[in-house]
């Protein structure tokens, strides 16, 4: 049974200097803002973070970065037009990165919450992110030897859970949660609303709560015509 | 392949006409997934009786339009972080499921924009290798290696007249041999097994063109 | 867009000899049965066949090995009280047997679908199934190198099917059906009721219509309970 | 660990007992996977208040007891292909994400029967190695492998007399060094780093165990 927070900050509040921390979204989207927020409160630093960017403008992520919080970051798009705080702390010399294409990214995160141990994955072979690793013809076909991504905490942002932790996302807002809740050792989830066990479909649970540590519940949330179903 | 018999048409296509002509040549019932900028454009061109389903690598099938006013919903966005719409039919995925479905092969076309591409289909479309550059990647690498077919749409002349046709690429590679077609304003490029082949030109010959683009390069057979 | 057809020898008739056949279900939850017969009755054969088990009974799968049109079975548990086909062909040398433990050939079922060329797995390091077969050493424990199946054709049984091919399944009926569909290279799905495009909620879709290819109505299905919700 | 003051009780446990006893091990909020057979029983022992979840391997969390009469429903089994019942809070999922459940050492217990456990925990539950034996294992390795804990629930001898706790196992592995204890109505021994310990016997002694059981053992501390 996952522990039902009542504040941000008390969700965060066991992450430790020098973790590893998963953090759902593309783009807004599935964001955690409310729970990056508390991170930065929270003090946390040396972290290893994994997201699909390096956080934009002066929000979320991206203060983190300012901070100095984030030791390296893993990732598959840093650079964007509002990529200053990253763009700025890589060109000191005073964060780490490391490039993955997004799929691999996504596979890597997949395969540490799913216990493989490494897999072949054609993208990346012949370029320049392939150097330095393994790679393997497989039925002709170039392959790169890549690792899961193994965390101590995600960051997750869904739409609905129940008391038991299980999920439901939204549209194109569901994206790395529910890899990244099965990923990490412990999985702390924002969510629009909070609702009974039994009160959503077996059938249509998206992320199982055995996936899930804590659930704080955070303002209005998401849009509400996507209500439980039953 | 409704355009191979006549290989020549008079002027050079604007961006608008490349698009449709990219549209017009995907095959009905096609899973497609258009990547960030020109090839965007695209979808305005697919015809409803195509019956396309457009995929958007952060997690859906069934991609509608463009949202606008009240359609805009935060959480219903395509993979440049415009809000989009759904058609009937969609679905939602995470994202180990979205480029598993790209990895897979199970993407009929993909279409891309290109710094460069090789005479064997190479790709250079992320990166320009410059010294300070900070390389960002996202999904290119997987939408060129994942799909059945690689369009490119690029221009095919680089600002200081350099062809962007090349024997191979001198920028970082986002895949090895995975382009199966390029669609430029002057003419079209299939890459073959046995070379690359023109399908088409638009206000120019294959004569100027072998002048300034150093890969040999044959008229395709009309079928 | 899936083809719809009419009946499930339809269905099932361009199997040709000599194929890989995905055959979804785990006892008779989510097993296609009506493909089943109707591939007996194809015709087709040479076939390995790719199931959890080998057969029970005389009906569906156990049938296909009695008239000898399986030349090699890929399965976690062919031995059972009622395997008596299955068991006769074995001793008798007529059928290959490639046992794989449930869970990574589920893996390498999924694998294929996904386009991964090959992982590496914990399961089985050390024991007789893993003899042969590469292993290494990942973070201190044994792991085996396991590789995709890959397959022409997969029957599978869902329950609701709308006109673009997506799915739903019900309840453990679900089980292999999703990443079988992902597998093959042609996907022959029956489903006891089809619906309009549109009246499936884009969110609860298991099997993106992408993976379909045929879809067959079969008699009433199963119970109608659990409706298409929007 | 409540049992551990009293390490010795006067009988041998009956089946049910330790059944009972297992049940009662298990940590309030658990996700528990029960082996087919005797570990099913389990099942019977747990007190609501222990809000433990069950996972079946067939792509189920929050099985609830077998299913009688209308309750029965066909796309409703659990491993052993019995009709079961769902509680509320339960979730269905497909096989690769159930396995990858397990493999990923989400779940907390996972109860199996066993031929033979060695004194470093590997297990044979399997086969019997006879060479006339059509082999199936089913999910057997996946669960050995990827819970968190693993308890055996067995017999402590063979019909002819000998240990099945052993110090090589003699049947074909199902895993490596994967058990972490041992449960049978004789004794519950805990597998450790510094090896075998007991933890408490019924009607018996562990000097009589010694005299019986090719491995070393040890009184497990009190705590």
């Amino acid at each position: 049974m996952p522990t039902i927070a009542s504040s941000a900050a008390e969700a965060v509040a066991g992450i430790r200097d020098n973790s590893t921390v998963l953090i759902g979204g593309f783009g807004n989207a599935g964001q955690p803002m409310e729970l990056i927020d508390a991170l930065l409160e929270c003090g946390a630093t040396g972290l290893t973070v994994v997201n699909n960017n390096a956080g934009q403008a002066d929000a979320g992520l991206a203060l983190l970065i300012k901070e100095r919080r984030v030791r390296k970051i893993i990732c598959s798009f840093p650079r964007q037009s509002d990529s200053w705080h990253f763009d700025a702390a890589y060109r000191a010399g005073e964060i780490e990165l490391e490039l993955v294409p997004q799929g691999n990214l996504a596979e890597r995160i997949r395969a540490a919450g799913a216990g493989i141990g490494g897999f072949f994955t054609p993208t990346g072979y012949g370029t320049m992110l392939a150097e330095g690793k393994e790679t393997r013809i497989i039925d002709g076909r170039g392959h790169v030897f890549e690792t899961p991504i193994h965390a101590d905490y995600a960051l997750v942002k869904a739409h609905i859970a129940d008391r038991a932790g299980n999920l439901l996302y939204r549209k194109t807002a569901r994206n790395f949660g529910p890899i990244m809740a099965a990923a990490a050792t412990a999985s702390i989830v924002q969510v629009g609303t909070i609702v009974d066990t039994g009160a959503l479909d077996p059938e249509n649970i998206v992320t199982p709560g055995i996936y899930v540590n804590t659930i704080v519940q955070i303002g209005a949330g998401a849009p509400a015509e996507h209500e439980a179903q039953q | 392949m409704n355009t191979q018999a006549e290989n020549t048409t008079g002027t050079r296509l604007g961006r608008e006409e490349l698009a449709a002509l990219v549209a017009a040549d995907i095959k009905a019932g096609s899973f497609v997934n258009l990547g960030i900028g020109q090839p965007t454009l695209v979808s305005n061109y697919l015809r409803p009786e195509q019956a396309v389903t457009l995929h958007t690598e952060n997690g859906m099938l069934g991609m509608g339009p463009e949202a606008h006013g009240d359609e805009i919903d935060p959480d219903l966005i395509n993979a440049g972080k415009i809000p989009v719409t759904e058609m009937p039919g969609a679905s939602y995925f995470h994202h180990a499921d979205s480029f598993a479905m790209m990895r897979g092969g199970h993407l009929d076309v993909c279409v891309l924009g290109a710094f460069q591409v090789s005479a064997t289909g190479d790709l250079a479309n992320w990166h320009t290798g410059a010294p300070d550059a900070i390389p960002a990647v996202g999904g290119a690498m997987d939408l060129a290696t994942g799909a059945k077919e690689v369009y490119v749409m690029m221009g095919l002349f680089a600002k200081d007249g350099s062809s962007k046709l090349v024997e191979a690429c001198t920028y970082p590679l986002t895949g090895v041999g995975c382009v199966t077609r390029i669609y430029t304003n002057d003419a079209v490029f299939l890459i073959t097994a046995d070379g690359v082949r023109v399908r088409e030109t638009f206000g120019t010959t294959l004569a100027e063109l072998r002048e300034r683009i150093p890969v040999p390069l044959e008229m395709a057979a009309v079928g």
